[in-house]
């Protein structure tokens, strides 16, 4: 689906993390193409999620440059890397617990009137964020659950939340750090097919274990091992690899 | 005047450091003070009622105004820690009461902040550095270093001995101030010590100068040629010390248990209503004679006018007799009149029995006890 | 010169009393998630206790230091059966305000009983008289603190981190279910452990008693300063506060001779510096 | 579906279990007899990880009966039920970040002969003894998992209970800790399975049971699979 | 970020109420209140030196409330906030002659500068650590103002002129300086309730519930939780110089942890997170205090015997509580 020869819209150069001596990400060059799902897979400790924290500056770099629509990023604060457009997800899901879905959603919507410092005005000029928070709703299937408080919702509804909360930010990048993990089948088909529709016209980096998922999505696929990328093309070519065969994907589909 | 009721509130530190020397002895000594006034019998209705300042102004004045406005109390007396005296003092002027007091020291009641409400009864500051200040430094102690309370009362009474020192041509060469109510003193001792002054002035009071004088020792100091002077220091504090620690200390007192056969008979009556058997202090023996004399002149409107400069200004008018202090007068500043007597703490190996204690060493007349009107600055004596 | 060597070795003295309290507060806090608010009401307890053993029971101070302990960590383990248990699973500041509320109590009671000067309570006489050490009078009773609290504080440092016992604590106070479902009578461990933090305290208490003398409020201020040592050592290791309270003791020393103004508050502006530049404190685990 | 349950080494019937108010488990009836692999299957939410830690003593309020070994235990808590020799492997991993790994390996006391030594675990997991000395909560999630396993494997408990023990795993390790499951099978020990990947616990197991709001609504041998395949979409949506 | 994990002590997941309805009740409350208040030092069987004590406090707790209820931060040293208006309106109200409205200004604006300070240091922790910080911070300025000069140490400033408010009221007459701290509390509530109803209210409980979440969105946190640190700790010197000119002092209770204690008690018993509780909580409190004076130190331990009851059994705090059996008697009905 994507032209195989769009820029890149976020760039990773010699991207280094180093934890008192041990070396969990070493020396990542990673281009993510505009406009594709870019999976970044391997074995448990490869450094998915360091790469991941480092990427969106939940982490510092020990050495390297982070290029995002041809911008040095490197040195900005994670909240600072939000307002650029590259939003992430985490591996718990993450929501506002005692907030309605609606509010959940109108905490991001509300990021449009700047920083708002605005405690003498009421509340109510937030409606006009409603119809919209409604309808990033009703796209996660959530329509229901309008009014429902956060934690009330069961897991996969949770991981639909967030995704309505990250959508609401209209990111032009997104990176989802292992969102199947922990739900049922079910969950997993209706999530894939909403990631599926929502990176139309985005950008999408995920980590993620469960290879059907990754085959269906990815347009390109990044194997690190140890901290280093192994291997990277499109599902086919990864897979047949031997060596990521060894050391990811084992002998059979899982 | 048919309203010949009266209310007396003892505000007083009752559980703190200041509790022995005032305190609920007080509450006592203002209650024998109208039961041996005669009123009662005259169909008079007089009570007192106590309350605790914490030595917190704050919470005196609060008490103060709260006692004044709802509760009715004509008179507040004793009232120990210069900072809640002085905040009372101002209490009292405004509501047009009258203030009777026996505990604090600052000699600033009866000098910038004087008040037509206010009668200053047992002892101050100036009367403390004279009697101490003056007879330490005549005997050699002519270089000081002070160890200070940090509030009204001991800037004041660091600053008088201090001039006192000055005018007998001794030096002070530095003070260091200790909170309110400290327990180790070993740090302020050290920096004392290190001045090599020859005399380390203890400005402070009750618990605090029991400590420092205990701490002293234990760190060398008095061993080590530097001598302690007790600015203030009450029967309470020398009880508590015992005369193995206090011995031959010297210091100012207005009055002692054992000075007379008047003297004798009142304390032996207090101590025996004491609940733990104390004899009384001079705060308590102020309050008492303050007390009385306070009745003696709203007898003489033949009821309570409800005016409290008024009922002063008659204490004031009327000369002052009594068993415990004798003869008296009230100066234009409120300041009372009497003799003050320099005291030292006797040997162990001299002391005859329980609570026999001091040796009198000199009486300061009257007169020369206490600060010239004039140079006390009270607006009220212009 | 000398009054700086003094000074420093009556900070070291004070520094005695901010270990053995931070490391107390740490245990406990370990265990717990409890900050125990009351930790300076325990202290004073310990020192009561002392005072009631000698007067009462006639029991000197070698009794003290072992009964006193023993007599208020029974009543923390009683604190922490009645009441600490009920707050499992809320958040942690609820255990705050109920030692807040207890710190109160206590402090109250004993105040009513007992006015709040304080009670004189004698050096035991193997331990009266002072050494000359040239530049300082050093009290025998002074030095026998610092030295018998650094033991008390290397042997609680070397159980906690080098034993499995340790282990067990250390892995109860981040997941107390799961630690029991591997086999563990946690809740009595925890109690045991309150129960013992709380007599460290109580033994500070009976170490300061013939210091600063006995008296409610003993514990009320000081322990604010404890807290100030807690974060700037960072509650991350037993070490840790064992290290920062001398550490700061020292300090406190060093500025009562230079600028004794200061010296009430230089442990409050280490501790502002200490956040500015390592916000978990200088022991601390990064979240 | 509660068939004789005689000679079984766990007995649940009529388990019910409640999270402060709400009422989450509705009577759960199954067991699990010595040597075998049971899983429980069942969509998120259905009470699978409620009924493996009402069993371990873990949730406050429950009743019904659980009979381990013979004896009752639905009054014991947690801890006697571990020395009873029952282990846990926990949904969120449960690793501490206070111990170093070696610690968190070693933590759990060992309740009776026959767990598995240190160079057992070793073998089965290598990541771990490269990382023996980093903080627990440092490693990777999968690798955090692989020490959750591990811990339990030593303390020799009769009846290990895996919750969900692939989340988060490489393909690799998973194919890897299912033939550990077959070799601890063998070994004796008895394993009762949460799991969400059906596929692999199929390799696995040798009965299954299916869970929804809160009771066991059907179970069947892993041979009679094929022909259960119709209703386990209808009730995991396969 | 365990901290973020459980949610603060404000419990406030089940006790803030949405929808017309409530907010219907809310106005009703506030009217009721207001009223009351009114009328009753016209009634003759109140102190009004209590009342204005009391509204004093209920303003200081309203402010405490702010930051805990909705921020999930306890701050446990907004006694420096308290003490910081006090000492600054009575110093320039005695000593430079300030007219009470310039006083109280200035009172306000010092606290709150302090509120930025201590805000920036200790709103790098959460949790218990915050709220050890806050109290550390705040000790230290207790040994500042027991020794700079101005305050006058353990004796405080005292007999500080009321003068008249904006030269028109003459705040000595206790009726009408009555109205004037009635006033100043009802503007202080409604401007609280605003900034809890305001877009920076929402952030600030996006916030609360959790915080990477909130900065993963984009938001930079630490400015807003610094915002409200400083709202909170103006709103608290607010207090603390009204208090300074009724009281006519300004001591170092004031500044001292108990304060930071007591105010922490107030919100607890009137309902933490609440938005009348800290009002009920601080009337109740100070009544507590002025009808058992006599008591002496009996007083502190009454207290901490509320402060435990309260944390063990009603942690929802009296307006909590009451909050929790209309949700109760409504979820019947249904
Ligand atoms: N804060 C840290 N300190 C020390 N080591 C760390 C830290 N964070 C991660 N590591 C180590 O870095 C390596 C990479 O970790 P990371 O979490 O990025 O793995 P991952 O690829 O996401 O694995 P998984 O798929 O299991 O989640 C691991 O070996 C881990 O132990
Ligand atoms: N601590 C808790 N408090 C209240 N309700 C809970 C709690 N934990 C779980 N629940 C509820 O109990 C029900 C069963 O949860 P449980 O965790 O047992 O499900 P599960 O079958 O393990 O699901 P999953 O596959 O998602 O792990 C769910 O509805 C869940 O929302
Ligand atoms: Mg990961
Ligand atoms: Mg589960």
């Amino acid at each position: 689906m994507a032209a195989a020869d769009a820029v890149p819209i976020l760039v990773a150069e010699g991207l280094t993390k180093t934890f008192a001596g041990f070396t969990a990400v070493n020396n990542v060059n990673l281009s993510v193409r505009r406009g594709t799902i870019h999976a970044l897979i391997g074995p448990n400790g490869a450094g998915k999620t360091t790469c991941f924290n480092l990427l969106t500056k939940f982490l510092t770099p020990s050495g390297g440059r982070i290029l995002y629509k041809g911008e040095d990023i490197t040195g900005l604060k994670p909240a600072d890397v939000a307002r650029l457009g590259l939003i992430r997800s985490f591996q718990i899901s993450a929501v506002f617990p005692h907030l309605t879905a609606l509010e959940n959603v109108r905490v991001a919507l509300q990021r449009q009137r700047g920083n708002s410092f605005d405690f003498w005005r009421s509340k109510s000029v937030l409606g006009v964020y409603d119809a919209r928070a409604a309808e990033l709703l009703e796209d996660v299937g959530l329509a229901e659950f309008i009014h429902s408080r956060a934690v009330e919702l069961s897991y996969g509804r949770k991981r639909a939340l967030e995704i309505a909360t990250t959508l609401a930010l209209d990111p032009e990048m997104m990176l989802l750090d292992e969102p199947m993990a922990g739900m049922g089948h079910e969950d997993i088909e209706r999530i894939t097919a909403l990631i599926r529709r929502v990176a139309a016209n985005r950008t999408v980096l995920m980590v993620e274990h469960n290879l059907s998922v990754v085959a269906e999505l990815s347009d390109t696929i990044t194997v690190l091992t140890r901290g280093q990328v192994l291997a990277e093309g499109d599902y086919a070519t990864v897979s047949t690899n031997p060596a990521v065969q060894q050391a990811y994907m084992g002998d059979a589909d899982g | 005047q048919d309203n010949k009721t009266v209310r007396i509130g003892n505000l007083s530190d009752q559980s703190g450091l200041y509790a022995d020397l005032g305190g609920p002895g007080s509450t006592l000594a203002a209650q024998m003070a109208i039961e041996d006034s005669g009123l009662l019998a005259k169909g008079w209705k007089i009570d007192v009622i106590a309350g605790d300042h914490q030595n917190k102004p704050d919470v005196g004045t609060n008490i103060a105004r709260q006692w004044y406005d709802v509760d009715k109390v004509d008179v507040i007396v004793d009232t120990p820690n210069s900072g809640v005296a002085l905040a009372v003092n101002q209490v009292t002027r405004e509501k047009n009461k009258a203030f009777l007091n026996s505990g604090a020291a600052t000699s600033d009641l009866s000098g910038k902040a004087c008040s037509p409400n206010t009668v200053h009864w047992t002892y101050d500051t100036w009367m403390l550095a004279h009697g101490t200040g003056e007879a330490v430094v005549k005997s050699g102690g002519d270089s000081w270093f002070f160890l200070t309370a940090d509030y009204a009362f001991g800037h004041a009474l660091e600053r008088d001995t201090t001039e006192v020192v000055k005018a007998n041509k001794g030096t002070v060469t530095g003070a260091v101030r200790h909170p309110l109510n400290t327990a180790d003193f070993s740090s302020f001792l050290l920096q004392a010590q290190s001045s090599k002054a020859k005399i380390i002035g203890l400005a402070n009071a009750g618990g605090d100068t029991t400590n420092s004088i205990k701490q002293a020792s234990e760190f060398g100091i008095t061993a080590g040629g530097q001598k302690l002077a007790a600015l203030l220091l009450f029967l309470p504090d020398v009880h508590a010390l015992g005369l193995q620690v206090a011995q031959g200390l010297t210091f100012t007192e207005t009055f002692y248990w054992d000075l007379n056969d008047q003297t004798r008979a009142f304390s032996k009556r207090f101590s025996e209503r004491m609940k733990n058997k104390m004899m009384p202090s001079m705060v308590h023996a102020g309050v008492y004679s303050a007390v009385l004399h306070y009745l003696k002149a709203m007898e003489t409107f033949g009821g309570n006018p409800g005016d409290g400069a008024k009922v002063v200004a008659k204490m004031k008018e009327m000369p002052t007799d009594d068993a415990l202090f004798g003869k008296g007068t009230i100066r234009a500043d409120g300041r009372k009149l009497h003799p003050a007597y320099l005291f030292e703490v006797k040997k162990p190996a001299e002391s005859k029995g329980p609570w026999d204690y001091y040796k009198l060493v000199a009486t300061i007349p009257a007169d020369k006890a206490f600060r010239p009107t004039a140079e006390g600055g009270c607006p009220l004596v212009k | 010169m000398q009054a700086l060597y003094g000074q420093l070795v009556v900070g070291l003295i004070n520094g005695s009393f901010y270990a053995l309290l931070s490391l107390g507060l740490a245990v406990i806090f370990g265990m717990l998630n409890i900050i125990n608010f009351a930790h300076g009401a325990f202290y004073m307890m310990g020192a009561f206790a002392a005072y009631f053993l000698l007067n009462w029971a006639g029991l000197g101070y070698w009794w003290a230091l072992v009964l006193a302990p023993l007599m208020v960590g029974a009543v923390g383990v009683l604190v922490e059966r009645t009441m600490l248990q009920w707050l499992t699973g809320l958040d942690h500041l609820y255990g705050l305000l109920l030692t807040f509320g207890l710190a109160l109590v206590i402090q109250g009671v004993f105040q009513n009983e007992f006015g709040s000067s304080g009670l004189p309570y004698a050096i035991p006489a193997e331990l009266r008289g002072a050494q000359n050490l040239g530049f300082m009078f050093l009290p025998n009773y002074r030095a026998w603190v610092i030295v018998f609290s650094l033991v008390v504080c290397l042997a609680t440092w070397f159980v906690i981190e080098r034993t499995k016992l340790g282990a067990y604590l250390r892995a109860a106070t981040e997941r107390p279910e799961l630690v029991r479902a591997f086999g563990i009578d946690v809740p009595r461990m925890i109690t045991l452990t309150y129960g013992f933090g709380v007599a460290l305290a109580a033994l500070a208490g009976v170490l300061a008693a013939p210091i600063n003398q006995v008296r409610p409020l003993m514990g009320a201020d000081f322990i604010i300063v404890v807290f100030a040592v807690v974060v700037i050592g960072g509650m991350g290791s037993i070490m840790g506060s064992i290290v920062t309270g001398f550490a700061l003791g020292l300090i406190e020393g060093l500025t009562k001779y230079f600028y004794p103004e200061a010296s009430s508050t230089v442990v409050f502006v280490i501790m502002a510096i200490v956040l500015l530049v390592k916000p978990n404190g200088l022991f601390g685990r990064t979240a | 579906m509660a068939e004789a349950a005689n000679g079984a080494l766990l007995t649940v019937a009529g388990l019910e279990a409640w999270y402060g108010e709400s009422h989450i488990l509705h009577g759960v009836d199954f067991h699990v007899r010595p040597g075998e692999v049971v899983t429980l299957l069942g969509r998120n939410g259905a009470g699978k990880t409620t009924t493996l830690k009402s069993v371990m003593g873990m949730i406050g309020k429950r009743s019904g009966s659980i009979v381990f070994d013979g004896a009752e235990t639905i009054r014991l808590t947690s801890d006697r039920i571990a020395r009873a020799g029952i282990a846990l492997c926990p949904e969120e991993r449960g690793i501490f970040a206070s111990l170093d790994v070696k610690e968190n390996l070693t933590l759990p006391p060992v309740v009776r002969p026959g767990g598995l030594s240190l160079d057992q675990i070793f073998e089965l997991f290598p990541n771990l003894k490269e990382r023996l000395g980093s903080q627990g909560t440092k490693l990777s999630g999968g690798e955090q998992q692989m020490l959750a396993i591990g811990r339990i494997l030593r303390t020799g408990a009769r009846l290990l209970m895996l919750d969900e023990p692939t989340e988060g795993l490489a393909p690799v390790i998973i194919q890897q800790i299912g033939r550990t499951i077959a070799r601890l099978k063998q070994s004796g020990f008895t394993i009762l399975l949460v799991e969400q990947n059906f596929r692999w616990a199929s390799k696995v197991a040798d009965r299954f049971y299916v869970m929804e709001h809160g009771r066991v609504v059907d179970g069947f041998a892993s041979a009679d699979l094929e022909a259960n395949k119709q209703k386990l979409q209808d009730y995991l949506g396969v | 970020m365990t901290g973020a994990t459980h949610a603060a002590p404000a419990a406030a997941s089940g006790a803030a109420p949405s929808g017309p309805l409530a907010a219907r009740a809310e106005i009703l409350a506030f009217l009721v209140m207001a009223g009351l208040l009114a009328a009753l030092p016209l009634t003759g069987l109140i102190y009004p030196y209590f009342l204005m004590q009391a509204l004093c406090f209920a303003i200081f707790a309203c402010a405490f409330n702010l930051l805990i209820g909705y921020v999930g931060l306890l701050s446990f040293g907004h006694a420096m906030f308290l003490g910081t208006g006090g000492y600054i309106a009575a110093h320039t109200a005695k000593v430079w002659g300030f007219p009470p409205e310039l006083a109280i200004l200035a009172g306000l604006a010092a606290a709150g500068a302090i509120g930025a300070v201590v805000g920036l240091l200790a709103i790098r922790r959460q949790g218990i650590y915050f709220a050890m910080t806050t109290l550390a911070l705040s000790q230290m300025v207790y040994f500042v103002y027991l020794q700079a000069p101005f305050t006058h140490g353990e004796d405080g400033i005292q007999s500080v002129p009321q003068g008249r408010l904006f030269g028109l009221f003459d705040l000595s007459q206790q009726q009408t300086f009555y109205y004037v701290v009635l006033a100043v509390f009802l503007i202080a509530f409604l401007l609280i309730r605003r900034i809890v109803n305001s877009p920076f209210g929402d952030i600030l409980k996006a916030i609360r519930e959790n915080e990477p979440r909130a900065i993963s969105l984009g938001y930079r946190t630490e400015r807003y939780k610094l915002m409200a640190f400083v709202l909170s700790a103006t709103l608290a010197g607010l207090a603390g110089s009204v208090k300074a000119l009724v009281a006519q002092n300004a001591s170092l209770t004031d500044v001292h942890w108990t304060m930071s204690g007591e105010v922490v008690l107030m919100c607890l018993v009137g309902g933490l997170g609440t938005i009348f509780g800290p009002v009920i909580g601080a009337v109740v409190i100070i009544a507590m205090q002025q009808y058992l004076a006599g008591f002496g130190q009996w007083v502190l331990v009454i207290q901490g015997v509320i402060f435990i009851a309260c944390v063990l059994a009603f942690r929802r705090g009296i307006v909590g509580e009451i909050i929790a059996f209309a949700q109760w008697r409504s979820a019947e009905k249904r």
